[in-house]
């Protein structure tokens, strides 16, 4: 179908001698992204991930302020009181060492955004660089790296996390660095695919003929026009990471105590199902709806930055 | 009697993020049987929301707010879709622009057919036929859109058959139901020349041997000449003038229409050169600015054999001419004007630019000769980068050439877009805001940024509407005068290169076929080729089939 | 076909090869030392060293990956040195489970992600699209081993509907061996009861193992349904007359079916690492569960082991895919 | 073969309403009769006698094997088993063992002389599993057959511990092991999954991480405690590692007996109706091992601040009230045990003194403390530890370890952490089993990472483990634990007690704390129907 007519507003004031303001400047950017809001809010769903993940950040960031029991995330115990069922007291109850579980999950988000963002942030860093490497450099260099990832990717991550974390040792920075390690290889797959498909648009060759290096066409033409595929991916892999890092700790890998983290807080708790269930089902739901959160935010803004999946 | 297709004041909008815009602006067409009727206008003029409308395929958002569209007497402006399966394909069906994208590409030729002869003989309520009687009928209908051997193509699929024998599926796929009205949208434009032409014909003899009811819808005047009586021109969603189509040709009354007529170039007009020799005085360095010598090319396939695409070919290029390159499809026009440009790597041969050998540059030198070279590509859409700024695209030259400062870059820049009649607000835009010929002016302003000595051009407008081609054409020549540059002009249409080259070459499979001036080229060609190619320009221009 | 054949299986074999080597590395970064585990908590110095040089361990890094890189050639994964079994031995033996796990989570993830797909996409940012899509995207959110326990004591301990864990019940003798997946040896010796239990076991494993996969079937064939049924030859067909439930549910579907079918690939093996969860929640006797317990007493060669036949199946399975695109897409049936 | 399959889908589908409906059973019931199951949480990957041991390898090897002798009984006595009585020479260093003569191999063989020989000769030249109990005073020259059914060991050294450790020794068939030897194994690749022995029990079906399955045998020469009708017809050790999983079999009757529940499983298990819960007091010891010779804890004040900053109630709510506190070394069921007096309780004041005399008057460090990566309950003493010592303004940092990385870690002194929990099972009733932890030549070994070094220590644990008169023994072994108790080389925990929860249909039930923690003797079950 052809593009509806986009040049409503162009045809607006003929040259002004007046220098102009702001928001006329930014006309375009201006009602791209009230474009974007627009779109973004017509969805319940994006608009709940949005929720969920602006609720997790504001816990991550302001959790150890509001929580009841600060404390109970840094080893405190009280065991007169443990395994006490959710009350006004201990709204989510308390775990086997009288922990208040509702400090522990809150101040949890914490431990879990910094997983999220170190996983994602080393995995995007590696993934992308060879990634657009790989697709403008071609010929053996991309062979090289295309081989080694296949090899990772053929080999399910959390199988290849399981024997590195086995090797290293349990831990959280084990952990963290296992993940990282076999995560990047999605990165590159994604941006040297489209690095290929970017690589042979006129405007990359009009860039070589004014005469750019390859650093400046990487940096201005390339990666901008990779961005949208990788904002997505890494709002899933926040929530992707976490999980993972969770299901590491459920097996007894993951973070080590005290520091609440919520994988680790699942597998212990596993054990004082199904009595104390409340001790479980916290934790689980803080994993479920903060990765809940941040795929629906992905799934919504791949709605609105890939023009493929919009209709308009 | 009541006509059949009859479109009353029909006014359509399409609701945007930005408001509604108004597609389709009190439409009025009146189609009786037998009629053909053309429809031409420009991309964005609305003639394809127009004919889908007829056919309730109109666009999402789609909201009509005044206005019918009734068809053998019955109001089908807002049919429920359950009774559109009646008229949809059977009573009213249409054959689409671009056949590969049409075809469903995983399944047969004739499943596809088949299935459309399913579907009619459902909703006529009559049955559904046995597959062997569907098979007989489809043959039947390839047979009759003139296809080769029926029973074969049958189990074949889309992707292993041509452009043209798509398109005459298409064709017999619309003619499956026996429709009261056959809309035709752009059929050929995605052709070849020469299929172009074939399948106009088919069109014709079908209407001739069905008496057809035929709406088509072309941006290409001549094609409309060749098959409809009747026609209409859109121009902004409105009809500005619709008759006869030879009174329309003849004696075009709305403003548009003779804007649109006066500007399809004629292969046939020996144009008035705007001479630049003699207006500027050559400055130091006459004779030759750019020379190739013995410049081949070679690609090897995945398969391991050769592929030659430019063949120990050389030319030289005075400074201050225009110096025309015309050719096929796959003649190595494009690969030669990138190598000019040290854009694609020569397998061997020499370029050598104002006295300087510049095949064997590299790194920093070769990064400082292009400044004195540029190069605009043949489709503007896809050479701005979408998310910079037309400021930015039109800087980056000087970011990337020079030092200066960026508010030197943002003055020069809004210099440039003076300088190709674009306003300086449009330093804020974003490609996808301009038109086509806006954005060709965008990438003219970038490649000028450097002030460079020549300019290539490969296919500058090929990608842009008729009326604005001459509008790019023209602007090409005042510019090169006022900044003496010298051009090399890549084009695939003989008018065009015919229109503005002082001196052309003829390429045929990487090597040159003839060479010379331009004018001498098309009174006497010499060589065969040349002469063949001349001829079916000639055929297929535009301009030649408005005078039938 | 012949070379295309042959040009797959060394591509296979240098994979294969490549994740051995990639494993093996991996899961000797650290130094571990298995034989201590092995040998016993007192046992002295020289029982460990015993055991060490049973098993090369006492060799140095770079022998031992030769060592182990020659054995994998003759088809050899190394000894266990915990179980001192062959490892290849004893993933053979774990592999059925897991296959049939995971064979019957991915018939569940493909016969209700299709259609549910091609609901959503009919009915786009409708009532129904909405809810599929929070449900899918639940379902990739969903920590499995949570989302396990929470079944197990849903319906196997509260309503008592179905079995806690395991394959099949104590009494019952596995049915003969013939391709060691129960519900299908069970069939062909007739054993029905022996079969009714064992769909029962697997059950709830499966709806574990099946709800992420099931949810990115389903979204990739709502994206590409709503794709194709913009497509130009999808309107064609409209245009033609041909009716919407033959346009979704043949033509449309067929298209989408493309992207979905290179997801179930990817799945496959994702479903294949994430048994590493299930299996643990449901005591599943395959090879996540032999893995699982391989790593935390530091017995590396299972672990390398099952990685490479996990990498195994998964090449088969995106060879499989493969072909069935070739099968679908005409375009790809070149010579 | 598909159309066969078709068929059957569509049959099963008709059956499937009726097989639905079957009740859960409680023990199963076949033909045979009645067959126990325990549910427990750790596989059997070897079942060879020679080549491992841990509490549910153990369990089953008992069941299938037979020993010269066996211990029994809460405290722990050695019975009388394939050996009928035996002598010890004067000067301890001889013993000759005289066998029971109507014992049996399950494949019908005697047990004789030659067998008994065989087997320690195999266990001492395989040089794993048990052989270290031995090897240093036991050649397997040593061993020689006086007559079919008399045996005699030749000791380098007199050892009085000796006896402690042979009903770990387990007699095979060296007809059968021979007959299945590859490669001059000693037939270790078939006794992986076979048995060649004498036992109540032989193997039925084995499907490892499944299930095992031990038959019992007819016509065992011992015959059955229980008495020929109540005895089962055998018994499935089935794998359940969750123990939620594992509570809810036993609530379901689906298993009889399970091990390794929680704490609070426990408590909230016995109140079901027909379940009972055996709870008896163990051998195994706790403690946090400091590493004496390096780092923080080399300074003996900081040590002792330590023990006496920690909270040892709080090691007992851990247990749920089913532990009781170390009062020394030595667990209190072994021979020889005294409670010292003066051994550390939580006393914060004294904690403060110490600390005040120490290294680091002001605390402000971090020490490690490493626990086996799955060990729920170190992994809650480490919790509670870190919270005892805060007031010292010390920290903990807990971390989990594989066991294996952490016994090579704790292997030297330069990498052995601060502290380390470990758990310790002695393997014999004689007080040298704990004593020795202490001596020096056990540097290296996992259960002494506390590198103690005291040579007066040494010397008396040396002495008392040669001499054959108890009551010299007894005194050595006071001073032993008292001096031990004064040098703070660990934080002594506790004593956790044994515990299973189990239909209350399912008799005979022995306790013996000298077994492993879940290791159950399987040999006097029975189900009591009702």
């Amino acid at each position: 179908m052809t593009a509806a007519p986009m040049n409503t507003q162009i045809d607006t004031p003929a040259e002004a001698s007046r220098p102009l303001t702001f928001r006329e400047r930014h006309a375009s950017q201006i009602r791209q992204w009230r474009l974007y809001a627009h779109m973004f809010r017509k969805s319940f769903s994006s608009m709940l991930g949005l929720t969920l993940v602006v609720l997790f950040l504001l816990l991550a960031a302001f959790g150890p302020l509001i929580v009841p029991y600060p404390e109970a995330a840094s080893g405190a115990i009280n065991m007169s009181a443990k395994l006490q069922p959710p009350s006004s007291t201990y709204w989510f109850g308390t775990d086997e060492m009288g922990a208040d579980i509702f400090s522990r999950v809150i101040i949890g988000a914490r431990t879990s955004l910094w997983i999220g963002v170190v996983i994602t942030g080393l995995a995007a860093i590696v993934g992308i660089t060879l990634g657009i490497i790989a697709g403008y450099r071609g010929g053996w260099v991309r062979a090289v790296i295309m081989r080694i990832t296949e090899l990772f990717l053929a080999v399910p991550g959390l199988a290849l996390a399981l024997a590195i974390v086995a090797a290293l040792g349990p831990g959280i920075t084990n952990c963290v660095l296992a993940l990282a390690i076999v995560w990047w290889p999605g990165y590159v797959r994604l941006v040297e695919a489209k690095t290929l498909s970017i690589k042979e648009e006129l405007f990359i060759e009009s860039a070589r003929s004014i005469g750019a290096k390859t650093p400046w066409i990487l940096w201005h033409h390339i990666l901008p026009n990779c961005m949208s595929p990788i904002i997505v991916k890494m709002s899933m892999d926040m929530g992707m990471a976490i999980l993972s890092a969770a299901s590491l700790g459920f097996i007894g890998l993951g973070a080590q105590p005290p520091s609440p983290e919520w994988g680790s807080m699942i597998s212990v708790a596993r054990t004082y199902m199904p009595d104390w269930w409340w001790y479980s089902l916290f934790p689980g739901a803080a994993i479920f709806l903060t990765v809940l959160g941040f795929n629906l935010l992905g799934d919504g803004l791949r709605d609105i930055l890939d023009p493929r999946s919009r209709d308009r | 009697m009541t006509a059949l297709l009859d479109i009353k004041n029909y006014r359509l909008d399409i609701g945007t993020f930005d408001g509604p815009v108004h597609v389709l602006k009190g439409i009025n067409l009146t189609v009786n049987r037998g009629d053909t009727v053309g429809i031409v206008g420009e991309s964005g003029s609305g003639k394809t929301v127009l004919v889908r409308s007829v056919l309730g395929i109109g666009p999402r958002n789609a909201k009509v707010v005044e206005g019918s569209i009734s068809f053998d007497g019955q109001d089908i402006t807002n049919l429920p879709e359950k009774d559109w399966t009646k008229i949809r394909g059977i009573r009213i069906s249409m054959i689409f622009q671009d056949p590969m994208t049409y075809l469903n590409p995983l399944f047969t030729v004739g499943r596809q057919i088949s299935d459309v002869i399913a579907a009619h003989e459902k909703a006529a309520g009559t049955g559904v036929s046995s597959k062997a009687a569907r098979r007989t009928r489809t043959e039947d209908l390839l047979d009759q859109v003139g296809l080769p051997n029926p029973s074969m193509l049958f189990s074949q699929y889309p992707h292993q058959l041509s452009g043209g024998m798509r398109q005459r599926i298409l064709i017999a796929m619309a003619l499956a139901g026996k429709p009261d009205i056959l809309i035709a949208d752009e059929p050929t434009t995605a052709l070849d020349v020469t299929v172009q032409a074939q399948v106009l014909d088919l069109i014709n003899s079908l209407v001739e041997k069905l008496n057809l009811t035929v709406i088509m819808i072309s941006h290409d005047i001549g094609a409309i000449a060749t098959v409809a009586k009747r026609c209409a021109v859109m121009y902004k969603g409105e009809i500005v003038e619709q008759g006869m189509t030879q009174d329309i040709l003849n004696r075009p009354q709305h403003e548009y229409t003779q804007r649109l007529l006066a500007a399809v170039p004629d292969i046939d007009i020996a144009p008035e050169k705007v001479a630049a020799e003699a207006t500027a005085a050559k400055p130091s360095k006459p004779g030759h600015l750019l020379e190739a010598i013995d410049l081949k090319k070679v690609y090897r396939s995945q398969s391991g054999a050769d592929f030659t695409a430019v063949n120990s070919l050389s030319l030289s290029v005075k400074t201050g001419e225009i110096f025309g390159v015309v050719g096929e499809s796959g003649s190595g026009k494009s690969t030669l004007a990138r190598m000019l440009m040290r854009l694609i790597e020569p397998t061997s041969g020499d370029i050598i630019f104002d006295g300087q050998n510049i095949s064997g540059l590299s790194g920093e030198p070769l990064r400082k000769m292009r400044r004195h070279m540029q190069f605009v590509f043949q489709n503007p859409h896809s050479a701005l980068n979408g998310r910079h700024t037309i400021g930015d695209a039109i800087g980056e030259p000087l970011r990337i050439q020079t030092n200066m400062s960026r508010r030197d870059i943002e003055a020069r820049a809004e210099a440039l877009l003076d300088i190709v009649q674009l306003p300086k607000m449009f330093k804020y835009r974003y490609p996808h805001e301009l038109s086509g010929g806006q954005k060709q002016r965008v990438c003219i302003a970038r490649a000028i940024a450097l002030n460079p000595r020549l300019l290539i051009l490969d296919e500058p407008t090929s990608a842009l509407d008729i009326s604005v081609q001459a509008q790019v054409l023209d602007f090409l020549q005042e510019l090169r005068s006022e900044l003496n540059l010298t051009y090399v002009f890549i084009s695939h249409n003989l008018a065009v290169i015919r229109q503005i080259c002082d001196r052309t070459i003829v390429m045929k499979r990487g090597e040159i076929v003839e060479q010379g001036d331009t004018e001498q080229i098309f009174m006497a060609p010499r060589e065969d080729y040349t002469k063949a190619l001349i001829e079916s320009g000639r055929k297929t221009s535009q301009a030649a089939n408005l005078q039938v | 076909m012949l070379t295309f054949a042959f040009r797959k299986i060394l591509t296979l074999l240098g994979t294969m090869i490549g994740i051995a080597a990639l494993t093996f590395v991996i899961t000797n970064i650290a130094p571990g030392d298995p034989a201590r585990l092995v040998a016993g908590p007192n046992a002295t110095e020289d029982m460990v060293a015993t055991i060490r040089s049973e098993y090369g361990l006492d060799k140095s890094l770079p022998e031992q990956f030769i060592v182990y890189m020659g054995d994998l050639v003759r088809g050899d994964l190394g000894t266990s040195i915990v179980t001192t079994r062959p490892v290849l031995e004893e993933v053979m033996r774990y592999a059925p489970a897991t296959l049939e796990l995971v064979f019957v989570a991915m018939f569940l993830g493909i016969v209700i992600g299709v259609p549910l797909g091609m609901l959503s996409a009919v009915y786009k940012d409708g009532p129904l699209d909405q809810v599929t899509r929070i449900f899918s995207i639940s379902g990739v959110a969903l920590p499995a081993f949570w989302f396990g326990i929470i079944l197990q004591l849903m319906f196997a301990v509260d309503l008592e509907w179905l079995p806690v864990s395991g394959r099949l019940p104590l009494v019952t003798r596995p049915p003969e061996f013939v391709t060691g997946l129960l519900l299908v040896d069970s069939l062909i010796a007739g054993k029905f009861s022996t079969f009714w239990v064992s769909l029962q076991h697997i059950i709830l494993p499966a709806i574990v193992l099946s709800f992420p996969c099931l949810a990115s079937i389903l979204r990739v064939n709502r994206a590409e349904m709503i794709e194709v049924l913009q497509s130009d030859y999808i309107v064609a067909a409209r245009a033609h007359g041909i009716s919407s439930f033959r346009i979704v549910a043949l033509y449309a579907l067929k298209n989408a079916m493309l992207p979905t079918l290179a997801m179930i690939g990817l799945r496959f093996g994702w479903m294949l690492g994430s048994t590493v969860l299930v299996e643990t929640v449901f005591d599943w006797p395959g090879i996540g569960l032999y893995a699982v317990s391989s790593a935390l007493s530091s017995d590396f060669k299972p672990v390398v082991g099952v990685t490479l036949m996990i990498g195994f199946f998964f090449i088969v399975a995106n060879t499989l895919v493969d072909l069935a695109y070739a099968w679908i897409d005409p375009r790809l049936r070149k010579a | 073969m598909l159309g066969k399959i078709i068929r059957n889908i569509a049959i099963a589908g008709l059956l499937a309403s009726s097989v639905l409906a079957t009740p859960a059973g409680a023990f199963e019931r076949t033909d045979k009769g009645n067959v126990i199951v325990f549910g427990g949480r750790q596989a059997i990957p070897v079942l060879d006698p020679h080549i491992r041991y841990d509490w549910s390898t153990r369990m089953m090897q008992q069941a299938v094997y037979d020993g010269l002798v066996k211990y029994e009984g809460d405290p722990a006595e050695i019975k009388p088993w394939l050996a009928e009585k035996w002598e010890t020479s004067e000067d301890g260093k001889t013993w000759t063992f005289h066998l029971v003569k109507n014992a049996k191999f399950h494949n019908g063989d005697p047990v004789n002389a030659e067998a008994v020989r065989y087997s320690f000769e195999r266990g001492l030249k395989l040089n794993k599993g048990v052989a270290w109990m031995l090897k240093d005073f036991l050649a397997p020259e040593g061993i020689s057959v006086v007559d079919d059914y008399t045996v005699k060991f030749e000791l380098k050294g007199p050892y009085t511990p000796f006896l402690s450790f042979l009903p770990w020794w387990y007699i095979v068939n060296p007809a059968q092991v021979k007959a299945h030897e590859v490669d001059g194994d000693y037939g270790q690749k078939w006794l992986t999954d076979n048995e060649a022995g004498s036992g109540p029990f032989k193997l039925g079906r084995w499907e490892p991480n499944v299930l095992y399955e031990a038959e019992a045998v007819t016509d065992y020469w011992k015959g059955w405690p229980q008495g020929e009708a109540n005895r089962p017809a055998g018994v499935i050790f089935k794998i359940i590692r969750e123990p939620a999983a594992q509570k809810a079999a036993l609530q379901r009757g689906e298993v009889d007996i399970v091990e390794g529940l929680t704490p609070d499983d426990y408590v909230q298990i016995a109140r079901a109706k027909g379940i009972a819960i055996e709870d008896h007091k163990g051998m195994t010891t706790f403690g946090i091992k400091f590493n004496t010779q390096q780092g923080p804890t080399a300074d003996i004040n900081l040590r002792k601040a330590i023990a006496y900053a920690m909270d040892y109630d709080a090691l007992i709510q851990v247990y749920n009230g089913a532990a009781s506190l170390e009062t020394s070394p030595i667990p209190d069921a072994m021979r020889g045990h005294i409670d010292v007096p003066g051994i550390p309780r939580k006393d914060l004041a004294k904690a403060k003194e110490y600390l005040a005399k120490s290294g680091y008057p002001n605390g402000g460090i971090t020490l490690p403390y490493v626990h086996v990566a799955g060990l729920e309950e170190a992994r809650r003493i480490g919790l509670v530890l870190l919270d005892s010592l805060k007031p010292l303004n010390i920290n903990v940092e807990i971390k989990p370890e594989q066991w294996p990385n952490m016994v090579a870690n704790g292997s030297k002194v330069e990498t052995s952490p601060s502290m380390t929990s470990v758990y310790t099972t002695p393997v014999s009733t004689d007080p040298d089993a704990v004593a020795y932890q202490y001596h020096k030549n056990s540097w290296g070994q996992y259960f002494a990472m506390m590198f103690y070094d005291n040579p007066k220590v040494t010397e008396m644990i040396d002495k008392a483990r040669s001499s054959s008169n108890w009551d010299e023994r007894a005194k050595l072994y006071a001073d032993i634990q008292t001096q031990i108790v004064a040098d703070q080389p660990e934080v002594f925990g506790m004593l956790q007690n044994r515990r299973w929860a189990r239909r209350d249909y399912l008799q005979g039930f022995q306790f013996s704390p000298v077994r492993f923690t879940g290791e159950v003797d399987l040999y006097p079950l029975w189900v009591k129907s009702e």
